[in-house]
């Protein structure tokens, strides 16, 4: 007679085998040079482990030897989809070590400018999430009024995607010409247009069911991970730092915190955390129609320009709501004309490590998914 | 009812000079005569469905679309046909592209891969007509004929995917065969309803049939749900958005032909465009009534007097024909360029849950119509 | 709750902990040993509940001085924020890792030790980050020197022009 | 004409044939495979049982030849898809069968007193299957029915059984 055992030894046991898939850096819906080392068992992944690195361009090594308003460029290449709010909050955070405050229309501008910032960078992270699940006409749409914004900041400040606008203490250039027109022009534009996307991808049959309850992320997970602005409020966390810990002139202005409220399944699925953004889309218009009725006509933006930035001695964490989240700047400074330590909290960073644990158990195609609905910008994970 | 090749047959037998017994060159001869049509029928297909599937997508997703490139110094300008050479251009850089092979591939099941695809493609058009008597050989199993040499694709896609030594390859391979053996069920079920009614396999009955009595979409409910079902698998069957998971391009690169380029990848796509048509026109003779005219199927169908002229007779016919594939064409790239994509479990959900109990639920329902109404 | 209130309340649990900072200075500071028990209450401290790990940062106070790392949490519910700076010799030194506490950590800690070369000890998964994985020194080290090569590749070290 | 397209499909049998057995990869050999599948299914056209033809080529190379590409694919390992060859005496023992094998099955075909009918022009055996499936073979046809229905409820059994 035969034991189990002498089988398993003659034939050896009949196992399914894991398969290692190693999808990036170059491969379609990585959103850039991101690696995942994934595990999967047929179609089942099992385990993700994100590599990151491709794009590390010493952003911090840099900072240390570069003077404060030098910084500011650099800032632009970290998130390259949302360089205003990145121009923006570096530059607050400096203000606030030297103790400048800057003019009302300079605020106003800033606002703004980020503000329009926000909706350049969802409609992007809103099409290229209908192409990571197959749709690609959504994607065309959104950078067609994509387009509309970027030609605004070409207007404001030569540049379409890098601008080096917001300065430390206060703008590169005043406003052009007709700008506020302009900006009224695409703003009364733009508001239909969000149903046009929720017709065509939002209430999708297919869509719903491909990002309805996949990837769900619960609150306390996505509060432990340090996720941040669209994916965890798309967990139910009313959490904004407009709101909650208003800076710049954001307390003025009238608007809403978007959540995620699981109507498409869970709460906190990539639904959720996609329809965030289109919803935010409509928030950000709101400011901008207020702080461009509340533009100020007349104003310096270079007044409070200091000749030589050396904050004193000390320390200071800075953040504010970049369209991906949290933004932090922890900047040291010794004294002198150069930072002595630059750290900047990008919020995909942390938007990203969450992947392995709300994407393992599902399938290759929604890992694609939920990778997208991360809306993650490797420029700034990698810095 | 004659066909090309038996036309072809008897010309060369009937010749003069043609030597006694010579079969053989009579086959080659024949073979070659055949291949030809079938052959230039489906590299226009393709160079016009490429055309067409580009402006269809610019005009959805408000672009222009190839606006460039014109041909024989025709440009259409800021027209619809403008860039009507785009095709063309893109033909010679894919014939003149460096045809690679990866290190570790099994270098013959490469290159025979993408042929197998071909090869069923192409002999599936073999038993197709596009008109009344025009058809390469009329097989009295037409239909069956049709769906086995098109069951063989799968083949050529599995060994592709499995030869290039790319496990995106083998995904997009496991995927297409998981997904071409579910949706030929549904596809054959389908069908099976149309030759129950009208008790042959052959294409010429059963447009015979819908000129006598009415189009099969209109026939009664259950035809036109088999409509559907059939259109619905046959889109599955050729691996379109939303169906096109085994080369999801945002999942699987380009699934199992990611690590094909030039010449070799332009079979591929030959073949897929082929497969449309098939599709197209497989829906256009079995359930649109084919090469008749649709004023003369709409007006026969509600029994009306036969009082116009119906634009009807061979040319006429191929015209028709053409119309209706080319209209369900769009349809594919419409449905295409709106809607995103499936995911593998919830495409066999369709297959299996979806369309088969209600393709079988259809062949009893229409049996009990044949015999209440019939 | 202020610092100060704080720095009391930790103070009453791990007495030891707590090391005596400059006058004016908006943090507290920590010795490693006991830091990850202090997380632990900070986190779960009814009237602390730092739930938010804002960022960790590490820092470098020059040649010769010793390696930090600054942590800035936040609390959601109780909307106060505190700054932790625990400081470590050069050589060697190592910090209780608080990947498990806040998730965050796990990694700003792998960050911080491909940069600085500060080790968290409990940390699940330990590797250089940003960096290849063979990549030698901690460039962020105020004394690190770039290599001349990197895997046979010259690095550039004519800098003219690029300032 | 016919002679010379029969000669054809008879040479693409045994070649594809002998390809099968010669073959050192699996894969190989499952491709080989199709190619005599397609040769017999031409055969049987020669035998004006066109329908039969087409059932072949469904059910063998559509089916369930494509199982066994999916199975020698997903059983093997990618590059390593090699038949380890048997060793000498079993090949010379194989050689030994298939030699008697030979010799009885050619003596048999040269034996046999071949009915030589007339050439009868069928005009499709369609019709005539379907009759006779409905009527005289009527319970063949549903007890096989019932066995598939059967195969294929243990099939979804097992693939639905956890891991364990």
């Amino acid at each position: 007679m035969t034991t189990k055992a002498e089988v398993v030894k003659n034939f050896g046991v009949v196992q399914t085998e894991e398969m290692v898939l190693n999808m990036g850096p170059q491969h379609p819906s990585t959103h850039g040079v991101l690696r995942l080392k994934i595990r999967t068992d047929g179609e089942i992944v099992s385990s993700i482990e994100p590599h990151i690195g491709y794009l590390h361009r010493c952003f911090e090594k840099h900072c240390e030897n570069l003077s404060y308003e030098q910084v500011i460029p650099f800032t632009d290449r970290c998130d390259y989809l949302a360089s205003m709010a990145n121009n923006h909050i570096y530059s607050m955070a400096v203000e606030k070590m030297l103790g400048i405050e800057v003019s009302e229309k300079v605020e106003y501008i800033r606002v703004i400018m980020t503000e329009l910032q926000r909706i350049a960078s969802h409609l992007l992270a809103v099409g290229t999430f209908g192409l990571d699940v197959g749709g690609i006409t959504p994607f065309t749409y959104c950078f067609r009024d994509r387009e509309r914004v970027l030609d605004l900041f070409e207007y404001t400040c030569g540049a379409r995607l890098l601008y080096n606008y917001i300065w430390v203490g206060g703008l590169s250039h005043d406003l052009p010409l007709n700008f506020r027109q302009y900006a009224q022009e695409f703003i009364d534009y733009f508001e239909p247009k969000i149903n046009e996307y929720n017709r065509i991808l939002t209430y999708n049959k297919i869509f719903i069911e491909r990002t309805g309850d996949v990837g769900v992320l619960p609150a306390e997970v996505a509060i432990s991970y340090g996720c941040s602005g669209p994916v965890l409020r798309g967990s139910g966390v009313k959490w904004d730092l407009r709101r909650d810990e208003p800076y710049s002139i954001y307390d003025r202005f009238d608007f809403e915190v978007i959540t995620g409220d699981g109507q498409m399944g869970s709460l906190g699925d990539c639904w959720d955390r996609y329809f965030v953004r289109v919803r935010e889309m409509g928030e950000s218009v709101k400011i901008l129609r207020q702080a461009l009725a509340g533009l100020p006509e007349k104003g310096d933006v270079q007044e409070n320009i200091p000749k030589k930035i050396r904050p004193p001695k000390g320390e200071i964490y800075f953040r504010g709501e970049s369209p991906r989240g949290d933004l932090g700047f922890y900047i040291i400074s010794d004294g002198k004309a150069k930072p002595y330590r630059v750290k900047m909290r990008s919020p995909a960073f942390s938007n990203l490590s969450v992947i392995n644990e709300i994407g393992a158990g599902w399938m290759i195609s929604d890992i694609v998914t939920i990778l997208g609905s991360l809306d993650i910008v490797l420029g700034e994970i990698d810095r | 009812m004659t066909s090309f090749t038996d036309s072809l047959i008897e010309l060369l037998g009937g010749l003069a000079w043609v030597p006694e017994n010579a079969a053989g060159i009579i086959f080659v001869t024949v073979s070659v005569l055949v291949a030809l049509p079938v052959f230039l029928f489906m590299t226009l297909n393709a160079m016009v469905a490429v055309y067409m599937e580009r402006k269809v997508s610019a005009f959805m997703q408000d672009r222009l679309g190839p606006m460039e490139v014109g041909i024989f110094g025709f440009k259409g300008g800021k027209r619809f046909w403008g860039g009507i050479g785009q095709t063309v251009a893109d033909a010679v850089k894919l014939l003149g592209k460096e045809d690679t092979i990866p290190g570790e591939a099994d270098r013959a099941l490469f290159i025979i891969g993408p042929f197998i695809l071909f090869g069923a493609a192409f002999a599936t058009f073999i038993g197709i007509p596009i008109g009344y008597g025009l058809v390469i050989s009329d097989f009295n199993i037409g239909i069956f004929f049709v769906i086995a040499i098109s069951s063989i694709g799968v083949i050529g896609v599995i060994l592709a995917g499995w030869a290039s030594n790319n496990k995106w390859s083998l995904y997009g391979a496991m995927r297409s065969a998981a997904q071409m053996i579910s949706y030929e069920l549904p596809v054959g079920m389908s069908l099976l309803l149309v030759v129950m009614v009208v008790g042959s396999l052959q294409f010429h009955d059963i447009v015979m049939w819908q000129e006598q009595h009415r189009w099969f979409l209109f026939h009664s409910p259950f035809t036109a749900l088999a409509f559907l079902i059939f259109f619905a698998s046959g889109v599955a069957e050729v691996n379109r958005t939303p169906f096109d998971i085994p080369e999801a391009e945002s999942e699987l690169v380009a699934g199992y032909m990611t690590e094909y380029s030039g010449f070799r990848w332009s079979i591929f796509f030959l073949s897929e465009y082929a497969n449309m048509a098939i599709i197209a026109l497989m829906s256009a003779i079995i359930f649109l009534g084919g090469w008749l005219s649709p004023l003369g199927g709409l007006f026969r169908t509600f029994n009306l007097e036969q009082s116009w002229y119906f634009l009807e007779g061979p040319w006429w016919g191929v015209f028709w024909i053409s119309i209706k594939a080319i209209a369900l064409i769009f349809v594919m790239m419409w449905v295409r360029w709106t809607w995103p994509r499936l995911r593998p479990d919830q495409l066999m959900y369709v297959a299996w849950k979806v369309f088969i109990p209600f393709a079988l639920a259809n062949i009893f329902f229409v049996g009990i119509w044949e015999l209440l109404l019939g | 709750m202020e610092l100060a209130a704080i720095q009391t309340r930790v103070g009453a649990v791990h007495p030891d902990a707590l090391v005596p900072t400059d006058e004016g200075a908006a943090y507290l500071s920590m010795t490693p040993e006991h830091w990850a028990d202090v997380a632990q209450l900070l986190r779960s401290d009814e009237e602390l509940r730092f739930n938010v790990l804002m960022c960790l940062t590490g820092y470098d106070r020059g040649p010769g001085e010793p390696l930090g790392v600054a942590y800035n949490l936040h609390s959601m519910d109780k909307l106060h924020k505190l700054e932790v700076r625990i400081e470590v010799p050069r050589d060697g030194g190592k910090i209780p890792s608080v990947a498990q506490i806040w998730r965050t950590a796990e990694w700003h800690e792998r960050e911080a030790y491909d940069l600085f070369g500060i080790t968290f000890v409990g940390h699940p998964d330990l590797r250089r980050i940003l960096l290849p994985e063979d990549w030698e020194g901690y460039p962020l080290r105020k004394d690190y020197k770039e290599p001349d090569y990197y895997r046979g590749i010259p690095v550039p070290k004519d800098k003219r022009g690029w300032e | 004409m016919g002679a010379f397209a029969f000669n054809l499909v008879a040479i693409l049998v045994v070649v594809t044939a002998f390809w099968v057995v010669t073959a050192k990869n699996l894969v190989h050999s499952a491709v080989a495979l199709m190619g005599t599948l397609f040769g017999v299914a031409g055969l049987y056209v020669f035998l004006y049982a066109d329908f039969l033809a087409a059932v072949q080529v469904v059910i063998y190379v559509g089916g369930i030849l494509v199982l066994i590409i999916f199975g020698v694919m997903l059983t093997q390992k990618i590059a390593t898809a090699v038949v380890v060859q048997s060793s000498m005496p079993n090949r010379f023992l194989a050689g030994v069968v298939v030699f008697f094998l030979f010799i009885g099955l050619s003596s048999l075909m040269f034996r046999t007193p071949w009915h030589r009918g007339e050439l009868v022009e069928t005009t499709g055996t369609v019709a005539t299957i379907g009759t006779s499936l409905l009527t005289r073979y009527l319970l063949h046809f549903e007890v096989a029915s019932i066995l598939l229905l059967v195969a294929l409820l243990g099939a979804a059994y097992l693939s639905r059984r956890e891991h364990g």
